[in-house]
């Protein structure tokens, strides 16, 4: 099974990375962007069938590893 | 409406006039009751005094206010007058406590511009973040003065590595540590690591900055002049960290996960653009008064520039640039956005330094002006929201003669009464790899310590050295204490913290100058505690007098407690020295074979608490090794002196672990062995791995000269062997070989990380 | 050899560098500011410095090789002229497309400081030819995204023209994965591009050049540039 | 108008981080992941209601900044 984590931070905190972004794409002359935030995802693959079991999994990962929770939050979608 | 940096004098005399009657606070915000006091931090008898000062009920953005200025973290109301009983004197220092950071000069006019600081709460909740924003802020202490930072050490306790939070933290600690400060640009080149079950709930991360600068181009946060602009420098403001300078002073509850707040987040970039920029401006001679926003930042700094100048401060909230939309008053004075600063700008260079800032692309906005009131106005969408008596705020923050218990002293253990567990040899090879004794090279090497092309000593000796501009001189650093010396015997702990650091610094060659701190303990609301901190500073201070080594800064972080267990009383010092020729700089390592090793100081075979007695023999127990001041500055002097007349080849300090681990170090260094005979009289358990003070190892090939400079000294010298082979071979020991020594000095830490242990 | 040093925000190791160049040239580089156009008349050597270019933000050296400063170093390149690329420098080439390939991740994921040992390849170019080939120099690095990649063909090209002009090795000069703190293609620590005008390296050879601090490994980089100029005058 | 910029790996490239992932996610337990590739998402909000100019605006900054088109692939989605 294939599934993907997006991992985004937290409305609120600061995103040093988009802001220098930010910046960047304005020096370039890409137009009208007003705002950008950085996040992750994960593409991943699971063996067996079995969904639930896969949805559990992914969200000890998420829990556990691909996701600071105290920062970010994170979406898992199941294909 | 909205103040203008184009206002006439006169006209803002009147509103400040004006905002100081009571009905001029607006009050759409929550109402006061005792709930939201109690939640500020505030005590209702430190409510009461808030009453009497004002004459009125604060305001809700007030009530922030007093919360941010009365807490524990910013008011220091517990330790204050303890603090004033330490030594912060000397022909050298430039600038004692009390400003950003302590300021010593070094000759050729030259400053150096140092502190230390604790973010261990943050830590605890965030590793990575909590650590990175704590480099990040004592590096703005250092360069807000003018500095240009050229050294950063960190000193680091964590919980036993067994416990399930342990690893993670260490991870993201270091990490974080070496995230900010490799980005930024500076060194990291030393500090310490240990762990202890007494730090499960509660991590200290302990970060401290060094700085040079020009004697005479020093920068402080004292306002002048009436009508000077306040200028807001740097990053934008957000709700970042909002309570947490009354969070970083309240104990830790099962809940301490919930009642975490907004982390903040430290972006190394802007922070290296704004030291560019305020160096660039100071160079400039724009600044009249500069003032890092660190806790309750807007707050704190304004009050602070106001009050040191016995000025008032207006500031128009209006004007501070926000990262986020619809930011009330009290989110804005509270916020600890980080890369902040406030500063009193000349009015006739503020185009100049406007550009500056633009050209480092920074926010630059004058928020506010130097009044002549001595009261702290803040105005947000034209109300007054604050309008309080400035120096009061400060000044006027509740102090605390906390009631402290006496500790009862343990009795000194007999090295007799201790049946050794293990031979030697195989002692050795366990104390090696401990987690407190392994070397910590997975965490230094995450750390770029060569940045600056400055570093002479890396990580890994005693002190770290590091060259100032192109030489000869040279500053050494290190960072020290022994937490279960300080448990057992307060005093004597705090002794020892102090000799530790001098002793490394003079291990290299140095003449110790000043030193930081960082006093980290529990709740001091409980007399045991208290009487911990108490008995911790008069034992520094006793150290510091009869060592001439003034305390020039310092950070005191309390409440380290969670459920009711404290940590170990942790009281950091951090050292700095001075070196004239930093190509005599002496290192650890043996440098070649058949030199002659001898042990400089008097062996008792001192076991009580030593790292034998709690990991081999698993007690911990009795007195700690008492420190005998004027011992210790006779032997370091003549270290000192034999490094400098070039007399000794290798030197290195005897602490955790004791004289073999420290003679392992030596030979782990070098890859080159060494023949051991120790002395009859004491049992070798204790001769070997007793921790008594005021000892160093040093080799020599001039072992003549050695042995008169002593015996003049009347300081003891004990032959211990010579240097040569690839063993460490003890009389009638089991031979170890160096290299198996050091796979096991080096393997516990990276394995332990791995996961693997 | 009159060099310039570009500063981008967030660079940190310029002064490592001009001091190097400073000592071995006996000539102060100018700092170019990366807003500005043109690099100074008579620049024989172009410096991309290490650091942490707009933080390495978005990707290491993305947002720096965007920077105006960036076409003219550009066109100095395409007129054969000489472009050293230390560490940050190297990640900021790459995304510029002045060299090939991409510097990821360390393969343990962990920023590392240490003294490295590099195998010279050649010594028949300008960066090299203060040292011998084959022979092993001792210098530090200082990074977290050093680890070379390059899709195969790429490799193989910068292989068979004797493009690699740098390797991490054993002391002895070995290519050993046990020597390879990074985890870097073949142990590819520095390399050229096609016309070997511009090099691109991990390493910090400018902070190995005093034998007062220790070691001088690095000088034979810089030795070897200022006797290429003097050659050339 | 908000849009998310997702950038992936090419097939081919490997992924340090994701295999220090996967290994990481084995050593915590969690079951029968056999793959793991990782990405950045970049959350972009853009004045205007020109949906073609804010495409176009999107394309470019992809191609010129947010992607290194050597090793990566991007998508755009405006919402
Ligand atoms: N957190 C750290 N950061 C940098 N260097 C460290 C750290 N912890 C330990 N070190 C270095 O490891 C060496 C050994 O540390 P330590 O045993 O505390 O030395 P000492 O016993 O002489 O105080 C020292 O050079 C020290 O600077
Ligand atoms: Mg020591």
């Amino acid at each position: 099974m294939k599934a993907r984590v997006t991992v985004t931070l937290k409305s609120g905190i600061l995103d040093p990375q988009g802001k220098a972004i930010e910046g960047a794409l304005r020096s370039l002359g890409v137009g009208g962007v007003t705002s950008v935030r950085q996040g992750k995802v994960f593409d991943i693959e699971i063996e067996g069938a079995d969904r639930a079991g896969a949805e559990a999994a992914l969200k000890s990962a998420a829990e556990k590893l691909l996701a600071n929770t105290v920062i970010e939050n994170y979406r898992i979608e199941l294909h | 409406m909205a103040c203008s940096p184009g206002w006439s004098i006169i006209s803002r005399w009147r509103r400040d006039a004006l905002a100081q009657s009571d009905t001029a606070v607006i009050s759409n915000e929550p109402a006061i009751t005792p709930e939201l006091i109690a939640e500020h931090g505030l005590k209702p008898e430190e409510y009461e005094r808030i009453l009497k000062l004002l004459g009125r009920a604060p305001s809700f953005t007030e009530l922030g206010i007093f919360s941010a200025m009365w807490n524990e973290h910013c008011s220091y109301k517990s330790s204050k007058i303890h603090l004033r009983t330490l030594p912060t004197k000397a022909p050298w220092v430039i600038q004692g406590p009390g400003e950003n950071a302590g300021v010593i000069g070094i000759g050729d006019g030259l400053a150096v511009v140092f502190k230390m600081e604790s973010h261990n709460h943050p830590s605890y909740i965030e590793p990575y973040q909590g650590a990175a924003t704590g480099v990040g802020g004592i590096l703005r202490d250092v360069f807000t003065m003018g500095a240009r930072p050229i050294a950063c050490l960190n000193a680091l306790s964590f919980g036993d590595p067994n416990h399930p939070k342990t690893r993670a933290l260490v991870g993201g600690v270091v990490a974080g540590i070496g995230g900010y400060g490799n980005s930024f640009g500076v060194p990291t080149v030393g500090g310490e690591v240990r762990f202890d079950r007494r730090y499960d709930g509660n991590c200290l991360v302990n970060a401290m900055a060094v700085g040079l600068a020009e004697t005479d181009k020093i920068f402080y946060a004292k306002a002048t002049g009436v009508g000077m602009p306040i200028v807001y420098l740097g990053s934008k403001t957000g709700r970042d960290g909002i309570h947490g300078a009354t969070m970083a002073s309240a104990e830790f509850g099962a809940d301490a996960e919930e009642k975490r707040p907004t982390v903040q987040v430290g972006d190394p970039f802007s922070e290296k653009l704004l030291l560019e920029a305020c160096l660039e401006i100071m160079a400039k001679g724009c600044v009249i008064a500069i003032q890092d926003m660190g806790a309750a930042g807007l707050t704190c700094s304004a009050v602070e520039m106001g009050a040191k100048g016995d000025l008032g401060v207006a500031l128009d909230l209006d004007k501070v640039p926000c990262r986020e939309t619809g930011m009330s008053a009290y989110e804005m004075m509270l916020s600890e956005s980080q890369e902040r600063m406030l500063m009193v700008l000349k009015p006739d260079k503020e185009k100049e330094a406007e550009a500056i800032f633009r050209k480092w692309g920074l926010d630059f906005a004058v928020v506010g002006e130097t009044t002549p009131t001595k009261r702290f106005v803040v105005r947000h969408g034209g109300a007054v929201v604050a309008d309080l008596p400035i120096k009061e705020l400060g000044d006027e923050a509740p102090v605390y003669r906390r009631p402290f218990a006496e500790r009862r002293n343990e009795r000194k253990l007999d090295a007799s009464s201790i049946e050794p567990p293990v031979a030697v040899a195989d002692a050795l090879e366990t104390l090696l790899g401990l987690p407190d004794l392994c070397s910590k090279r997975w965490v230094w090497e995450q750390y770029d310590h060569v940045i600056l092309g400055n570093t002479v000593q890396r990580p890994g000796g005693d002190a770290a050295v590091i060259r100032i501009n192109d030489g000869p001189k040279a500053l050494a650093l290190t960072a020290d204490v022994t937490p279960r010396y300080c448990e057992a015997d307060p005093f004597e702990g705090g002794k020892q913290a102090v000799a530790e650091a001098w002793r490394n610094l003079s291990a290299v060659g140095a003449q110790p100058l000043a030193l930081t701190d960082n006093l980290n303990f529990g709740n001091p609301e409980r007399p045991e505690i208290m009487g911990q901190f108490v008995d911790c500073v008069r034992g520094i201070g006793e150290a510091c007098r009869a060592l001439d080594f003034p305390v020039v800064s310092g950070n005191v972080s309390l409440y380290n407690e969670t459920n009711g267990r404290a940590i170990l009383p942790t009281p950091t010092i951090g050292g700095v020295g001075l070196l004239d020729q930093f190509r005599k700089s002496m290192t650890i390592a043996f440098k070649s074979e058949d030199e002659a090793i001898f042990l400089i100081g008097e062996t008792r075979g001192w076991l009580g608490r030593s790292v034998y007695l709690r990991d081999l023999c698993g007690r911990e127990e009795g007195a700690p090794p008492p420190v005998d001041l004027a011992a210790e500055r006779r032997h370091g002097d003549l270290v000192r002196g034999l490094i400098r007349d070039g007399l000794i080849t290798a030197a290195h300090d005897v602490s955790d672990g004791g004289l073999l681990v420290a003679l392992a170090e030596m030979a782990i260094a070098s890859g080159i062995g060494a023949v051991l005979e120790p002395p009859p009289g004491i049992p070798t358990h204790a001769f070997w791995f007793g921790e008594d003070q005021a000892r160093y190892v040093i080799t020599t090939k001039q072992s003549q000269p050695v042995v008169e400079r002593a015996k003049t000294a009347g300081v003891p010298l004990v032959p211990l062997g010579a240097t040569g082979g690839t063993l460490i071979a003890i009389a009638g020991e089991r031979p170890l070989r160096v290299d198996d020594l050091k796979r096991r000095f080096e393997a516990w830490l990276p394995a332990y990380m791995a996961g693997a242990t | 050899m009159r060099s310039a040093v570009v500063v981008f925000p967030g660079i940190n190791r310029e002064r490592d560098m001009a001091r190097a160049l400073r000592l071995i040239s006996g000539r102060e580089p100018t700092l170019v500011w990366h807003a500005d156009a043109s690099l100074p008349q008579g620049t024989d050597l172009v410096v991309l410095p290490g650091g942490f270019s707009y933080g390495d933000y978005l990707r290491c050296g993305a947002i720096a090789a965007r920077a105006p400063i960036m076409d003219a170093v550009r066109d100095f390149a395409a007129r054969g002229g000489l472009v050293l690329a230390i560490c940050n420098g190297f990640q900021i080439a790459c995304e510029a497309g002045l060299l090939p390939g991409v510097l990821m991740r360390n393969a343990q994921l962990r920023f590392i400081c240490r003294d490295v040992y590099l195998r010279v390849e050649r010594s028949d170019t300008p960066f090299t030819r203060g040292y011998n080939a084959g022979q092993v120099i001792r210098v530090p690095v200082a990074h977290g995204e050093g680890n070379y990649i390059a899709d195969g063909e790429s490799v193989a090209r910068l292989e068979g023209e004797g493009r690699v002009l740098f390797r991490y090795s054993s002391p002895d000069g070995m290519i050993d994965p046990n020597w390879n703190h990074n985890g870097a293609m073949n142990g590819i620590a520095g390399i050229v591009n096609e016309r070997g005008n511009v090099l691109g390296m991990m390493p910090h050879p400018e902070n190995h050049v005093e034998a007062s601090m220790g070691r001088t490994d690095g000088r034979g980089l810089f030795a070897g540039l200022v006797d290429h100029f003097k050659v050339a005058a």
